[in-house]
């Protein structure tokens, strides 16, 4: 799996967010412990800034997700699915 | 008589827009009803207020084909372009609304009110900018009146902010009528 | 002019009863009328021996609003359809004990839980009892904010004066609506009229006793004639309309309350194309105004009645009419408010259908 | 020369009980008119009467009576006391009237310490209409709608709505007594004079639940009736002080 | 005439009630209706799968009803005057989100806490809908303690028919009195018609939801006209009367349940002393018999309506008149019950008042 | 390969959520559905939604549901339940509506030990009628109603139902839990986990309240409405278990 | 039709005597209606029914001018005296009925119900000797069909119980026809 | 003060039953310490056989009053009022 140039550990999962489904509350920004999510700078399609998964797989992140699903688990309106890579 | 409707999402200042609209009418003599969108079911969703000035008896404060709207933002355009009298003018508020309206007989007039408004320096005012334009076009009362409506509605505020709301209205104003750039 | 404010419907209700001299208000939180205990919250505070209660319910509200009513005290309570179904069988006790208070319905569309659009479909349940009995609420309905106002002032009169519960039935359009109001004259306390009949403590004089429970059947016989002659008095001396274009009308329609704004937005419209229609608008719907129903009568042999429900105020209508013209009834239930043009539409197909061979 | 020690006290109309022999309603309208003349109350007194076997407690009671529906006692003396926050209100409910029906009533006027005091007469069935089952029934006993005797699975535990009442935090004393004996006759009495003192002193809500034999509906007679009290229902109705925060500070948050 | 039992009212109501296929029936205590739980409490007990709850109110009750109902149970509540006034948003839910069920009010005196007496004076209430919005319940007026059997009987079925709450509704002697009964047939239970929209789990069906909140005022008035056409319905298919005596009449008696029974007892008494008056008794109250009314007026020009209040179902008469003859009233409210001997001079100084020139 | 950690569960409709950004009514529908997944019971669940801002939990819940009235919940979960024993009935309600009105009905309907499972979200206000003060609003607090705040002497104090409902003997199972972290909303689900397994193990009745942000009638945003409830919200609503009598034997008396 | 009222004090078996009549009257093919005192207000009080028997329909069940009543204690006697048809048969439990009538338009049979009781040994079958004196004098049904009620509404009595019952029958039924002195 | 003939100890008080407000409880002399209470044999106005004292002055009782008023605390329709001699 291709990983970022500059990151020390390895993405060990990934999230999906429903970009439209989002309301843009931040919980799962607040509680994910590697800090890679974050606000979208566009609006979706009900008028929110959504959050956005920023460890993408060519992403320049300094942690990496560990597919721990704090994110989902806190998500009010169920917009975010979890995998373990 | 005549029916404005003002539209938007809820943090904009929609309400606030027709209330001191209807104030400033009420205050130059005429009948105004004000009505409210409500209901705590809308979620996060549209608010919106009709107001009717007219130098008579007010019948239905209900927005049936109004004359006026007042729209800031895409959903509401959606909801209120059919709803509008034939020849209806509306105002759109043009920094968020990326869409043209389809009905071709009405007139439209679009403002860039969040650029302007950012241009002050404060997002806030995107609603006074609207009601400067929408009073200079229309001609429902007058800029004083509003300003006055204003200073009636929201008691305590600082100098500052009313200079700073008389200038968004101005800039609204002078947008439309002298086509000034934001 | 400039002493008009521009006011939503709940707080001209609310403002106007703390002016007449309300001192107590206990509700319970419902849309469309949550604005009116809120105002309340906020302005009884300020007040000296005032007093809001947010009650557990409809239920403690309206009994709260009874014990206050006992101890002296003009007192208030609001409610939307669901809540005011829970207050009958207070309405009732107040009816029965003679006790003045009123009651605020900001009607929905129902009936169950329905929804929070303005809609007119409790006349019954207001002008009938909902309760259980032989009784009667004394019924107004206010069409504007000037009125809301007014007839806020004149509820706490009226309750004073004859003793009985006084409902003032609105919608949720009347309730949410601003409309520049001058808003009643501060009552002077001194003024509310001297009430011999309180419980404040039996202090120099014989205990009493306000009750409702009479064992004896011809004594609760009794009490219910009483109950009826003083409802035929106010029968008599209470029937409120006003009239709108009937002097030369051939078809009158008939509707309270916002119905019947839109009604006359509907008759302004076909008067300009020279339909000869007239709007006799109930301001009491309890006691029915069937001698002005009955007095146009005289000379207009058509009526429609409009109403945001399926038929109910028609039925009044009917009886007061006694068949002496014909009753035509149009009805928008659950929430929808009709435009003047659509009503305009039917009083013209109507109009035309009735006076087709004369109009032509 | 002979000295009265035991007269008819003042706030008690001279009519005759129409309760029935060995009823408990009648011992407790007697101590509530004592406390009333004791502490000085009787013209700034408004009382409420339940539906329930006493229902018709303005006959007795020569102190302002204001009737309320079945249930809603502390609503209506809720409103009163509002109006008139320096007269004594108290409300006089039956263990149906208090703890069921009524039961979101009362504890929601203990909840915001209505200053009042609650009388609650908890004779373990609905006298009035004929002998139900109470909330407040124990386990075993038989009523019209328990013709088995009440069991938990069936019908349900009977309800402790004093414990209920003690935890919701505007309620300042209660207590509870009976009055099947003299002795517990005269703790009655104190603590009546308690509830009705703590009103007097602003203190908040109170409450005074009194086990009260209905002869008739338990089909016992009156001695045996008081017998039963000691015996059975003391067990599931413990007669104890359930709170006393009278003297304690209630002005910050609790 | 062997199989015939000696029953109380409120009894034969309740047993009728089981035979007919009721499985749960909650209730709260109230005079004069006591026996009726009573004995469900024990009967309940004896059947498999059936239920009694001794409810901690008639507001827990009539939604316990509303639950089993939705569960696919055939329920049943009962109650006297008040406490079927705070059972009025429940009814009011049931209408709205077309639940069978059967509600039994034994009236009595009122209102307010009255007295226990038999009374009429819930007419109304039961007839209009004391609860909010457009809807209404349908309300039989047994008279006898047979019809009592076969109402409740046929008040299940109906209530299943239609989905719409029934009210039996009858008053304090009509439950306490005894008289010869033959309870109807034990009903199987597979004969109870298969309902498609119970909630029971949705195993291998779409789920399912009762509901009346509509938030969309279009919508709900679709619902309510929906309403309106079941009740029109409703209003064609079951107009149920009793005619005594009418052919010849010239004065029609018009009441329903134990007043029924009285003015017979005076019909019969008049018609010895020659006076040709007849009795039409409602036993559906809604809907209205109006069609059985209007019959009658073609040859009847004088009604006497007679009602245990101060005058409720006067009024649908009067409608269902059209003014097409004339329209008297006699009542006693309170729960005084009138002799028949009373209601027959009432009738003869009516009648003698109206014919005086015809009987000389 | 990519496993799936995390998927929307299957009784949950695909309808996106009216509720506010942050709301925990959002957070708590998906537990609710999830229990019912592992718990295989999704064909034989009934639910009943409140009127409150949950009112349209019906659009949610892949289940059948049946609406009661404001504050009825108890007694219609009742009736169903009374009529199909087994089946899993739930009913879902808000602190307006099961502390406020539908008190009487839900203590009663614990005291008789009803076989059903209560979720009871308090949110400290009356979210849908726009965030007047509910009987749960901690002290302090502002609300429409309590403009200044909540004050002891003039609204009275915050209600703990949960408490008193575990004293009617019929209860077998009461938490107190919340869903303003991660910790919390897992603790939830094993609450509600061990509500709905006492239900199918005929256990009697069950209960978890569960704290839930409001971030609008708090005026709060949604991260430092979670932060309230855990600063502020569970000094007057301690997290815990109440009552956990699941494996007591009830046959006898209490 | 004959409207017979059934008066006495709670406990004196008044309810059951009205309800055994009843029965049997229906067994004999009559039409009837029973109707209580209900109502727990009157604790302690008196308690009374209406019995009416009669060959056809039945309208009112209430006790307005009786033909026949049957008292057991004296404040039965004074509230019930002047409801009394004209003519009419009172029959009175002359055992605890000091008082005589003061209507002279009505027949008294007076009969020492407790008295005969107490000689039969069983206080609690005055009822039946009254309800055989009244149906021996009345004949609205007779001793057998009372007979037949009484097994119908109580239901396994014993056979000494009934055998008991049927002799107070025989001596209410022997005081009033033969004047057999208790 | 006149006792009477064969009693050990003196009458202490005495207690006056309205004869007619009685209902026949028995709860007085349930708990009459010294026994002094007794029913009646004649009927009251109401219809019962009411409760009556046997310490009268020129009574022969075993035991004496002692005016400790315990009859009258627990007499329901309070018909009862004592007096210390
Ligand atoms: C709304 C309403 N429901 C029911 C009744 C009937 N009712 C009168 S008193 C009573 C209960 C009596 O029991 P309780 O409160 O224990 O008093 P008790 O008679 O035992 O002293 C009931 C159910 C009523 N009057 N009103
Ligand atoms: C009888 C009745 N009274 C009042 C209402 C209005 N109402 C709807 S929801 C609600 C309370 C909402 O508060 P809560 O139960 O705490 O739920 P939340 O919205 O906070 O989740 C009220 C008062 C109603 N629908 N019916
Ligand atoms: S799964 Fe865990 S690490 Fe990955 S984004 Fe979500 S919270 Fe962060
Ligand atoms: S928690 Fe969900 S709704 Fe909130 S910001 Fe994250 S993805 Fe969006
Ligand atoms: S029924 Fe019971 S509570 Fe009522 S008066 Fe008789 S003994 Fe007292
Ligand atoms: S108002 Fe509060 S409870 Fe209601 S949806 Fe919004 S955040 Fe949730
Ligand atoms: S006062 Fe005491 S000793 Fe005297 S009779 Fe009464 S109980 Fe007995
Ligand atoms: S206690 Fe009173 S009522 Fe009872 S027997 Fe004694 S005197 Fe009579
Ligand atoms: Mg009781
Ligand atoms: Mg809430």
């Amino acid at each position: 799996m291709a990983r970022s140039r500059n990151s020390t550990s390895t993405r060990r999962g990934h999230i999906l967010i429903e970009r439209d489904t989002c309301k843009a509350c931040g919980l799962c920004i607040s509680v994910c412990p590697q800090q890679v999510i974050g606000f979208s700078d566009t609006l979706n399609e009900k008028g929110y800034y959504p959050a956005e998964f920023l460890d993408q797989v060519d992403a320049d992140t300094l942690n990496h997700c560990t597919g721990c699903a704090f994110c989902a688990i806190i998500c009010p309106d169920v917009a975010i699915e979890v995998y373990r890579d | 008589m005549k029916k404005t409707i003002f539209a938007g999402f809820g943090g904009q200042g929609v309400l606030m827009m027709g209330y001191v609209f209807a104030v400033a009418a009420m205050r130059d003599g005429l009948e105004v009803t004000y009505l409210p969108s409500y209901g705590a079911e809308m979620r996060g969703g549209t608010a919106n207020c009709t107001v009717v000035v007219s130098d008579e008896e007010i019948f239905s404060p209900v927005a049936s084909s109004p004359d006026y709207a007042v729209i800031m933002n895409k959903p509401s355009l959606l909801r209120y372009e059919n709803l509008m009298k034939q020849g209806g003018v509306m105002f759109l508020n043009s920094s968020v609304i990326d869409r043209t309206p389809v009905r071709d007989d009405l007139h439209n007039v679009p403002i860039p009110a969040n650029d302007i408004a950012r241009k002050l320096g404060l997002d806030r005012v995107t609603n006074m900018i609207m009601l400067g334009a929408f009073v200079a076009k229309t001609r429902l009362t007058s800029l004083e009146s509003i300003m006055n409506g204003l200073q009636e509605s929201v008691k305590g505020k600082s100098e500052t902010v009313m200079k700073l709301n008389r200038k968004a209205l101005d800039r609204g104003a002078d947008y439309v009528l002298k086509g000034t750039p934001p | 002019m400039t002493d008009k404010v521009l006011m939503r419907g709940t707080h001209v209700i609310a403002e106007s009863a703390i002016r007449s001299g309300c001192r107590f208000y206990a509700g319970y939180p419902i849309t469309p009328q949550n604005e009116l205990p809120e105002y309340m919250a906020e302005a009884m505070m300020a007040i000296d021996n005032a007093t809001f209660i947010q009650a557990e319910s409809e239920i403690a509200a309206v009994n709260m609003v009874l014990g206050a009513s006992m101890a002296g005290a003009r007192a208030m309570t609001s409610s939307s359809s669901p809540g005011i179904s829970l207050k009958q069988e207070g309405i009732s006790f107040l009816a029965a004990q003679e006790l003045p208070a009123v009651i605020v319905n900001c009607m929905r569309g129902g009936p169950g839980l329905g929804n929070i659009a303005p809609s007119q479909g409790d006349y019954f349940q207001a002008t009938r009892g909902g309760g259980h009995g032989d009784y009667r609420s004394i019924v107004l309905a206010p069409a504007t904010g000037q009125e809301l106002a007014d007839f806020t002032a004149r509820a706490f009169d009226l309750a004073d004066r004859y003793r009985s519960p006084v409902v003032l039935l609105i919608d949720g359009m009347m309730g949410q609506m601003m409309e520049p109001v001058v808003p009643p004259e501060f009552m002077d306390e001194a003024d509310i009229p001297y009430r011999n009949w309180i419980l404040d403590g039996a202090r120099g004089r014989p205990s009493r006793i306000i009750k409702s429970l009479i064992l004896d059947p011809a004594k609760e016989e009794e009490h219910n004639w009483k109950l009826y002659r003083k409802y035929e008095n106010i029968t008599k001396e209470l029937q409120i309309t006003e009239a709108y274009q009937i002097d030369d009308a051939r078809l009158v329609v008939m509707a309270y309350g916002t119905a019947a704004r839109i009604a006359k937005g509907a008759i302004k419209r076909v008067r300009e194309i020279g339909l000869k229609v007239g709007l006799l608008r109930p301001l009491t719907l309890w006691p029915f105004p069937a001698r002005a129903v009955e007095d146009a009568s005289r000379f207009v042999k058509e009526f429609l009645v409009f109403e945001m429900n399926t038929g109910q105020m028609v039925e009044d209508v009917r009886l007061a009419l006694k068949h002496r013209s014909e009753v035509h009834f149009y009805g928008r239930p659950g929430g929808v408010v009709s435009t003047p043009d659509e009503i305009a539409k039917v009083i013209t197909s109507l109009y035309y259908r009735l006076h087709l061979e004369e109009e032509q | 020369m002979s000295k009265p020690v035991f007269h008819r006290p003042k706030y008690l109309k001279d009519a005759p009980f129409h309760y029935c022999p060995g009823c408990g309603h009648s011992i407790i309208h007697r101590l509530i008119a004592e406390v009333i003349e004791e502490l000085g109350i009787g013209e700034i007194t408004i009382g409420v009467p339940p539906a329930g076997c006493a229902v018709l407690a303005y006959d007795y009671f020569d102190v302002d009576m204001g009737e309320a529906a079945h249930g809603r006692g502390c609503a209506v003396a809720t409103g009163i006391k509002r109006i008139l926050p320096d007269r004594i209100v108290f409300s006089y409910q039956g263990d149906g009237d208090i703890a069921a029906i009524g039961t979101a009533e009362t504890i929601h006027a203990a909840n915001r310490g209505e200053n009042i005091t609650v009388i609650f007469v908890n004779n373990s069935c609905y006298g009035m209409t004929g002998g139900q089952m109470a909330p407040t029934t124990v386990l075993g006993q038989k009523t019209t709608t328990t013709p088995g005797g009440r069991t938990a699975p069936l019908h349900g535990t009977p309800i402790d709505l004093s414990q209920m009442i003690a935890l919701a935090r505007g309620s300042v004393y209660i207590e509870r007594t009976s009055v099947h004996s003299v002795r517990h006759i005269l703790k009655t009495k104190k603590a009546l004079m308690k509830a009705f003192t703590a009103q007097m002193n602003g203190r908040g809500f109170s409450l005074v639940e009194i086990l009260s034999p209905c002869p008739t509906n338990w089909k016992l007679t009156p001695v045996e009736a008081c017998d039963h009290i000691e015996k059975e229902i003391t067990k599931t109705f413990p007669l104890k002080v359930i709170k006393d925060e009278i003297d304690a500070d209630r002005q910050g948050p609790p």
